[in-house]
Parts: C-alpha cells; structure tokens; sequence
C-alpha cells in the first residue's frame, strides 16, 4: 500500500497573502502540484514561494490582476490546472468568474455560479432563507418593483419604517465594506450615498439595502458543506467584536451557545444549504439578539477568513474537504459519522492599522517578524521578515489561531502568543487584540458587535514602562540599522560592542 | 532600515541614550531622567529574529525587540509596543507634519476621493475636509484646528503618496508661520 | 471576570532542550514566572530565551550542570520556586532528586519519590505489575537471593532457561540506553558487561535484568495520568519503529488496535496505576506479539518525549494537565467526562545523526534552520539558526510532530512537513524519517520493532537528482558564505550578483 | 560558517560550477557533464531563511536550501538532502581519513571507553578496534581493511575530537606509506 492516487494533479489558487499560502500548503499535502497567481508586485511573495509554479498576471492593481479572470484564466491553461481554488475576497464570490472557470473546462472549487448569484445577492438569499424556514430581519431590499434599485425617496421613506438605528448594506459585498450604521434620520442621506459609492468601487454594483439594527447583537455564524446532494453544519463560530464591520477576534464554540441552541443554528443553517443544494463550503451568517433569538443576515459563498477556529473544534482540513467535494466526493465518505466538536479556539487578525487612531491602516516593510509558536498556537501569514505592506491590497498580515481544552485556556494561550508576537516596522494591531482578549468583558463572553463603542478602554495603548528606557538604550547597540543582529546568525551569542575599542561608544559625546 | 535613533523624546522629556558593551553579557547603560542621568549595569544578549533580553539586579528577563522607523524607535518589550519619538535634528518630519495644523497630509497612500472644502472656506477643528480611499476602505480627513482654507494642493480622482500634503490651512489667530 | 489566579506563582523547568522550551511556554500561559536553569555551554541555548529568569548551573557537562542537584536546588531558592518540572530524561526519574525536592520544600512536578523508586526498577515495576494483574514478559529480574546483583554465572544460567533472542536492560534505565540484544548465546558475556557499564554509566547503577524477546513485536504504550486517588488513561502511542532501541516515528492511535484491544490495554494500564496509587503523568509499555497479545514491559515515571501524539489526539495539554496535579487539583475537575480520542498524530524526531553510517550522530552548526508550518504541524525544538549540536547532549533536534482526520491523511501531512524542513550545517535523519514514514510496510501499518532490520532500504540515500548539479551550481551565488542570503532579509529580492560586474564569475578561469 | 565550493565532485565525476547574475532573476548556469559543459539560463530568488528557488525552462519550482561544509557542500533540494563533496585543493582533508585504512580516528568527539587491540595484533576488514562514547551512546570504530596495529596514539579514559588519529594500523601487502 502506497499513497493513494491525488484527486487532482494541479490546482491553482487564484489569490494572494495568507489564504493563498494556506490553501497551496493543502494542496502539496495531497500530493497534487499547486499553481500560484501572483501580481508584479507580490513576485516574492511568501504565497508565491510557497508554490511548485507560478505565473505572473500584471500590475498590482487587483483589476490588472488578482481581479483580471482574463488573466487568471489564461494561467491556469498555461499551467495546465485541473482545478481553481478562489481562496476568499477577490473573485470568490463572482458568478461571472465560477461560471468561466467551468466554461474554460477548469474544476471551480465552491458554489455553482447560480448558488452563487442567487446568494450573494442579500435581497435573494433573504428570499431563499424565508423559503427555507429560516427567520430573518426586517429590512428592505434596495429594488423598486421593476426590480430596478429604488430611488432615493423611497430609501428614505423605507428606512423610517424599519426604524433607527438601521444598517446601509451593500447587497453585493461581504466583510463590511460598502456597509453604514445609522443612528438617525438627519444622517441616512449621506451614509446611503457613502455606501452605494463604496459598493460600485469593491464589487461594481452600487445596490445597496437597509436592515434593522438588532441592538446590542452578537454575530454568530456557522459552517456548512454541501455536495449538492447532502449538508451538513460544522458548529459556529462567534464573530461578535468588530471594528468598523471587520471581525476583529472570532471563536468556537460562542459562550453563549449551548447545545439545544447549538442545534437550532446548525438545522437552520442546513435548511438552507438543502434548499439550495448547496455545494462547497458556505457560511450562514446569523444576528443573535439579546434574547438569544437569531436571524438570518447572509451566506459567505466561500471558505472563511475564520475557518481555522472551525478546523481546530473539528479536527477537520476545511480545503480538504473543498477540494475531495469539487473532486466529486460525497460528503459521507469525507465526514463519516456525526461532527466531534472538542475544545476552543480563537482567531485573532493580526492587521496592519493604528487602533488608536481610528484604526487607520498602516503600510511599510516589517523589519522584524517574529511569531509565536507551541502547542496550541498556529499562524497563518502570507508575510515574513522583509515583507512590506502594501497600499495595494488589504491590511492583514496574518491570522494567529489558538486553541485548548477550554475557554480560559485558551485565552491564557491567546494572551501569551500575543505577547509573543513581534512585528515591528510597521504600526499593528496585536496590543489591541491583545487588550480586547483580557478585557473582562471579552473573558466573560459578554461579547456584542458594539464591543468597542461599550469598551472603548481597550483601544487606548499602554503607557510606556519604566524599564523601556533601558530597553531603547540597548537597542541602539542591539538593533542598529536593523538587521545588525541577523547577519550575526539571529540568534547566537552578542552583537560585537565589546570587540570594539574600550573607548566605543554610541550616545555620542558627553 | 532606518536607524535606531539615540536621542528620543520620553514621558514628554527629550532624552539621550547611551548604552556599551563592557564584558561578557554585561552592558553599561545610562539615560537622563527627571533631575539627572541614571545609569545602571544590566545582562544582555540576542533573541531569535533579531530581538534581544536584558536583565536587571532584580533577576527579571525582559524581551525586547525594536527597530528605526521614519520618526524614531519602535520597541517592542515583554509583549507592548510602544513608539519612541526621535529627538534628533533629521528625523519626525514627514511625521510631525500629521500634527502640523497648517498643512492636512496623506496619513498613507491612497486615491482622494472627494475634497469637502475649497479655497477660502472657513472650517471648524475636526471638519471633514477630504475622503482618502485606501486599503478598501474611505479615510476622512478632519481640520486639526479652526482656521480658513488657504490652498488646495491636490485634486479628486489623484493618487497620493503618504505624507503629501492634500490642504493648506491658515489658522485662526496665526497670519504669519 | 479575569483570568484565574496562577497555581502557582513561580516554577524552575530542570531541564534543557525542547522539552524545557515546551514545559517553560506552557508555564508562562497559565500567568507563572518561568525560571531556566543552564549549563555555560547553554547560556544562549532557545530554552534560556524562552524564561523569564535563568540561572546558570556549571560546566556543560551534565555531571556539572543538569545532573547536579544540589545546584539545581540551589537554583530553585535563590529563584524562589515554588514547584520544580523535571522534564524527561536527566533527573525526572531520579528518586533522590524528588526526594530532595519535597524535603526542600519545592513541589516535584512528577510521581512520589516511593513510586519513582519503586516503579523505576524494573524488576519491582514487573512484581507490581503482576500483583495488579498485568501481563509480563517472561525473564529474569538480575537479582540474586539476598537482593544483589547476581553474579555472571548466574545471569548466564537464567539467560539459557529464558532462551535467545533475550535483552539485557538496565534496571535504571529507560530509552533503549543500556539495552542490549543477545541473538546467542556466545555473544551474551560480552552483551552483559557492556550493558553493565553503560548501565552505570548512565543511571550511576550497573544493575542489569534479562527478558524474552518476543518477536516479531510492536511497542505500544498507555498515557496515564493520576490524582493520588484516580486513575486515567489517555489512548495509546504506537512506537514500535525504533533504531538502536530509540523510537524514530511515534503514533496514535496505533494501527493495529482497536476499541476493544484499547480497552483491554488502557485498563491494564490504570489496574497497575490504581495499585501504586499513581500520581501525575507517567507511561505504561507493553510489548505487543504478532497474536496481539501484549506483555508488561515497563512504566516511565514522567512525561515522555512522545507526549505531544497524545496531545493532538486528546486535545488536552499535558504539561498543564501535569502543572495542575502538582498543585492539588483532582483529575475529575480536569478531564471532566471520558476522553474524546479524535483524528491521527505521528510524531518524527530529528536527530543530528547519519543514518547511513550506522546513526553516528553528528556534531556541528544548523547553518540553516527552517521549519514547516500550517494547519496541523507542530515543531518542538530547542534549536534555532545558528545553535550547535553539541557533544555535550543527546541528538535530538527537534520533533515534528502531524495531525490530521486520519492516518492516511496525517502520513502525507508528515511526508511534505519533512520535504519542508530545511536543516544544513550537521547530517540530520530528516530524509531518513521520510523514507520511513512513505515506505509501503509504514504506510500499511505493518509496524514492528526491527522493523529497520526488515526494511534497510529506509537507510538508503537516494541518490542526487541532475537537476542538484544547477541547484549546486546557484548555490555558489546564492549560498556563498552561508549568510549572504540572510543579510539580505532573508527573503526579499535577490542577493546582488547582478550588482557586480559582467564579468562577475564564480568558478574561477576556464 | 564554510565557503560552498566551487568544485565538486558529482555521480563519480569532477565538476566545475559557474553561476551568474544576468537581469532580474535570470541567471547563466554551466557546469561539466558527460562528455562536456552543459550551459543553460534559469530564473531564480530568495527563500525565507537563506534558502532559493530556481525555475527551468519547464517553469517547474525547485527549492534549494546550501551551505558549506568542512568536506565540501551540502545541498537540499526539493526536501532531499545530498552531499557533495569539494574536489578543491584544501577541502575535505579531515573527511578523507574517514576512508583511510592506515588510521582510524574519531569520528565524533567523545570519550575512548575501551581498546580493543594492542600494537602489533593482526586485525581482519571490520574488527572492532576501540569504543568511543558519545552523546550517550557507545560506538565501535572497526578496521577498515584488514592489517596489523602499528601504533596506538590514545589512552582509555581519554576525551578526544572529531579527527583525531587514535589507532595506526600497517595494510596488508602495504609496507609503504
């Protein structure tokens, strides 16, 4: 007995950073060569050395690139692809791009197209979810009767029967962008017109629809696969703190759901994989009020930022499975028996912004780059020492994921791999997402999507400690120019101060 | 790679860092602080990745790594970071121009969406001026201080670099500068 | 809420190497000041780094240093330490050192002193076993009447009525060290005293016991964990592919059992357990013959270099598991419910050692150091870039240990984890441990403690590829002093052969 | 940290390695075969951690980490480790007396537990003359050829380095050097 035979000999990955360095690390795992795409900015990309083969599609821009299914399509014929993995972001979640992928004769690893349009449009998938049984919110398409998107008087008229505060959505976006929380009246003009130009500029398309703001609201979502035939639900995960609409620390399980629970989340999410014969990996995304009642908010039509905190409770490889689906294998042979949910995991996005000023993204080179690493911990990252980011593409640097026996423990291991983590040349997030984790409120599962308007303490950074002066003294030995210490093997023995004159001296003159 | 600065500003104090290697792991170190200078002998040595520890008469290790940045040091110890301005004569001014009233800069690089403000306008502090899209998301730019729009140096539709300046502003009270 | 007061406030890891990186991050998690102890060859080994307050201890040799108790005690109260983690190998079975500690007034994170002694020889580990119950191995225990060894006439008449093949092991030890096989008779005197004297050697005591060898035999043992009062165990490790009498690859679960066979073996394991009155981790070996049968072999009184297998299987952390026991806690608080055995972990050590000349381990720089990383691998090492293979030590690098839904899954998981690990500058195992870990007898599961005597070609190297001669060829611009690259951040761009002129050319006049 | 050299020895053969930077991250590449030098153009770049990749004309990857060794250079390429030895002059001394039959030496450091000949005993191919201990383990060090022990040049109890001669032995039917 030998390996068995791949399910396919090449697969590209039409995507960059860290979901592209994950997925192509799947894919060598099965013993099938993986293709990268890469932009001419990302030539040495760690996405892009991690592959066995890469083609280059143009500039940086994501429309001359990443966004270009001319392109990409023209590499994976190049390459000879069998198969095209999305990742998530860019062209995951095109109809347009799914459906040329298997015109071109390519395997597109997700959702048909159809699944794809009919739930990624919100005011459809909220349809289906109705179809399905699942409750939703009460909001209002974006469309006039011809289907055609309403005008602004209509909007306005809409929006003060759904009540403020309401949320301004892009009914094409995902993630946050394109979406505007409004508290009142005298502000919903502005905030429309900001979304619809959002929307056009992210996906093309400036519908937009409204939605009542369940308030305060925990997000919580869970994890389905289908095979077209059959779904199941891989438990939840919470995604409750977020910064402006972006998750900013995701976990399963959520503390606040118990198992009866648990279960009525799963049989909604799996209705509605079943009515629409769901294919691939999905998402349904659920606003769970303070009564614990949750409604449907949308499908993620692709593999999550936050997979791996579903990966760890699970013991399941999410590409894996992705891949053995689109490969034709059904679910039963991939998943035999129930789901084993064990333990607790938690996400934590590690971006490149200023928490303390209103999380502006940063760019720059990370001059030192140092991960964490044990039992436990696991980073998924598309950078490395030398990386820069850029202004291009978005600001995450890399996803830490922990995981332990339990809660407590695992926010214990959060905490110290935080602390563990050094990236430094660029401003980051890591103190933040450090501060939020041990912030009471977050360690007694008090989470809700407001989090950070409720605890704004947590943004504010530390004041420096005594001992940083000593600190910075030694510095100016120890990390002259930066890289001073690596050309000394990174780690052993000393920089050489001590092999200078006696009379060696840095401070300058006294 | 910038280079770590030796002068930097501390708790609000300019400060001047000095540290040597004397034997073995032991380094002498000194720094001035409120009434003086202080200096003290500690142990040190390299981290992985280009960090290192250092530790004092009480025993405690701490873990450190920093590096030079366009406005000073960035230093990361036992898990905080924190940003140590430069003091010295060629450095902060790309940054201090975010805190310079007069001018509205790029905080990063990106598209000017949408200018809210033309030439002679009076504006509040904290008006919105302009939109900067980058990184998928719209940045709006606000007036540090109250004045009038003195110049537009930028138009919609532009890519600007970080640290360009988008606004002239004329303060209110300040006709000279 | 916040987080839970520590257990305790300060604990000493007396140990080295990557078991004393793992036991010092995972006390540094629960909130507790971590203190390394080192010998002066170790003052900048990743373990010192890894504490937060380290105390030099002697001479590199262990006699000096990590051997020496009355300096780690030493160590432990000018630390003010609390608990002392003894690690495996060194002192963690070492009756006297746990014995010292508790009289000192440190918590021994580990068994009583009486059980250590007790269980630790092995002729009394064999009495107690079967007082509890449990299978043994027929053999002879080295002892004359009055209880001292016997004398060589006498092991010479008991090796004849146990029949050859026999082993000679010592009674001290643990880890194949002092184990000898005897295929006959004529060879036994000289297979004695060798044993003896590194029996004495080793563990300070040339006592040595004789034993059957059945063949051809599995190795598989039982993780057991105990409160004082109860008992668990915690699944079974596979170790049976051993090169001279050292596991190479570890697993669980084993191939070969099943719930029934599990069953039998982990209640063998608790019987013996709940007869001692065991207190924290230990391990029961049993030898398992081609019937399945298994047969007592010994118990290791602390946490194996295996553990992290159980680890991945059962989700739980030992360490934290064993760090809690010490410090009161009962077991049923904290491994609430049955075990949740889930998915496959095998576990490779690397070695600085030339498996095609007989093992010969090898001294030297790691000149290059590279990990693999992703979903599902974990590296426990104690060496980074530029650390050195010392003399001083055992071999042992690092411990690539995989998980993954299934075995078949978690052995091409390891096979690419391998291909990614980068180690140059000292001959290492890891191609070794591929060959081993692809080989159609390993991937069937066909396991067996001479399993290299079955299968030599694991040892061959394959030869070099023509594509090495371009690599080769590169390598004198890219690798040109080993560190080149690394100055260049390691990553990005490309060094500068370009930079020089035209005529810039290695190879010299042509 | 040793120099990668420049000639080698591969399948048997003498070879000479030339690499060169063209543009960008193309790269000459020539080296001896069969019957010639093979010449061929490649693209090529870094690696984390010190290693790099190179392209073919089949755009097909491999990645290569190298570094020097005492006895020439050791190359992994596609995660399989081979090691080629230096043809250069002053290269590969010490290893060469692994192979030497007149001397058995260390190959490890270690402590020399036990002799096991005398000078002047006839010994045969692959008798067990000495037993090093090292790293916790013993290891025997057995006649390469078989011979008669001219000389012994270490003492029981001893700790010696990697290389050093400990035992000399006189080859059969070789009463030269």
């Amino acid at each position: 007995m030998t390996r068995p035979a791949p399910l396919f000999d090449r697969i590209l990955v039409a995507n960059r950073g860290e979901i592209a360095v994950r997925v192509l690390r799947g894919i060598r795992e099965l013993g099938t060569t993986a293709i990268a795409v890469c932009s001419e900015a990302d030539r040495d990309a760690l996405h892009v050395r991690t592959a066995d083969e890469v083609h280059v599609l143009g500039p940086a821009e994501p429309s001359q690139s990443y966004l270009a299914i001319d392109k990409i399509l023209d590499a994976a014929r190049r390459s000879r692809a069998q198969a095209i993995h999305p990742g998530y972001g860019f062209l995951s979640e095109n109809p347009a791009f799914a459906r040329a992928c298997t015109e071109e004769g390519f395997v597109f690893i997700g959702p048909t197209a159809d699944q794809m349009e009919a739930l990624g449009s919100k005011r459809h998938a909220k349809e289906l979810a109705q179809a399905a049984g699942v409750p939703c919110v009460p909001g209002f398409d974006g469309k006039d009767e011809g289907g055609d998107n309403a005008d602004e008087a209509t909007f306005v008229r809409e929006a003060a029967r759904i009540g403020f505060p309401l949320l301004v959505k892009a009914s094409a976006g995902g993630g946050g962008r394109g979406m505007r929380l409004v508290h009142a009246e005298k502000d919903f003009v502005e905030a429309l017109r900001a979304g619809q130009r959002e929307a056009l500029q992210a996906f093309g398309d400036d519908s937009v629809l409204l939605e009542r703001y369940v308030h305060p609201a925990r997000h919580i979502e869970v994890q389905i696969f289908g095979d077209g035939e059959h779904a199941i639900a891989l438990g939840e995960r919470e995604c409750s703190v977020q910064r402006r609409h972006q998750k900013v620390l995701e976990e399963s399980p959520s503390p606040v759901v118990d198992d009866a629970l648990r279960q009525r989340l799963e049989e909604a999410a799996v209705a509605l994989a079943r009515h629409v014969g769901y294919r691939n990996a999905g998402t349904v995304e659920f606003l769970v009020g303070p009564d614990l009642e949750f409604y449907f908010l949308e499908v993620n039509t692709r593999l999550q930022v936050e997979h791996p905190v579903t990966e760890l409770v699970t013991g399941l490889d999410l590409v894996h499975l992705q891949i053995a689906i689109a490969a034709g294998r059904d679910l039963a042979s991939l998943v035999p028996g129930h789901r084993v949910l064990r333990g607790h995991a938690i996400e934590a996005r590690i971006c490149a912004e200023d928490a303390e000023h209103g999380f502006l993204p940063a760019t720059g080179p990370l001059t030192i780059c140092q991960w964490p690493a044990g039992p436990g911990i696991r980073v998924d990252t598309g950078f490395d020492r030398g990386s820069a980011v850029s202004p291009h593409y978005d600001s995450m640097i890399a996803k830490l994921i922990v995981s332990a026996p339990n809660r407590a423990m695992c926010l214990m291991r959060l905490e110290q791999a935080l602390r563990d983590t050094a990236l430094l040349g660029v401003i980051t997030n890591v103190d933040f997402l450090r501060r939020v984790a041990t912030h009471p409120a977050f360690v007694s599962g008090d989470l809700r999507t407001d989090f950070l308007d409720v605890h704004p303490e947590c943004i504010a950074h530390e004041p420096a400690p005594a001992d940083a002066l000593c600190a910075a003294a030694l510095a100016t030995v120890f990390a002259r120019g930066g890289q001073t210490n690596t050309t000394s093997g990174g780690t052993k023995g000393q920089p050489s101060p001590w092999d200078m004159a006696d009379a060696f001296r840095i401070g300058g003159a006294r | 790679m910038k280079r770590v600065p030796e002068r930097i500003e501390f708790d609000g104090r300019p400060t001047r860092l000095v540290a040597r290697g004397l034997a073995d792991d032991r380094f002498h170190v000194s720094y001035d602080v409120e009434g003086g200078e202080a200096t003290l002998e500690v142990r040190a040595g390299c981290l992985q990745g280009g960090g290192f520890w250092f530790e004092g008469a009480d025993g405690k290790r701490h873990h450190v790594y920093a590096c030079g940045t366009d406005s000073g040091m960035m230093l990361r110890i036992d898990g905080t970071t924190h940003i140590l301005k430069s003091t010295e004569r060629d450095a902060g001014d790309q940054n201090d121009d975010l805190g310079d009233p007069t001018r509205i800069v790029a905080p990063m690089t990106g598209t000017l969406v949408r200018l809210l403000c033309k030439p002679g306008d009076a504006v509040d502090k904290d008006q919105d001026l302009a939109v900067l899209s980058a990184m998928k998301m719209e940045h709006k730019l606000p007036a540090i201080a109250p004045g009038r729009v003195a110049s537009i140096e930028c138009h919609e539709g532009s890519t600007v670099e970080a640290g360009t300046v988008l606004i002239r502003i004329e303060i209110d009270g300040d006709h000279g500068a």
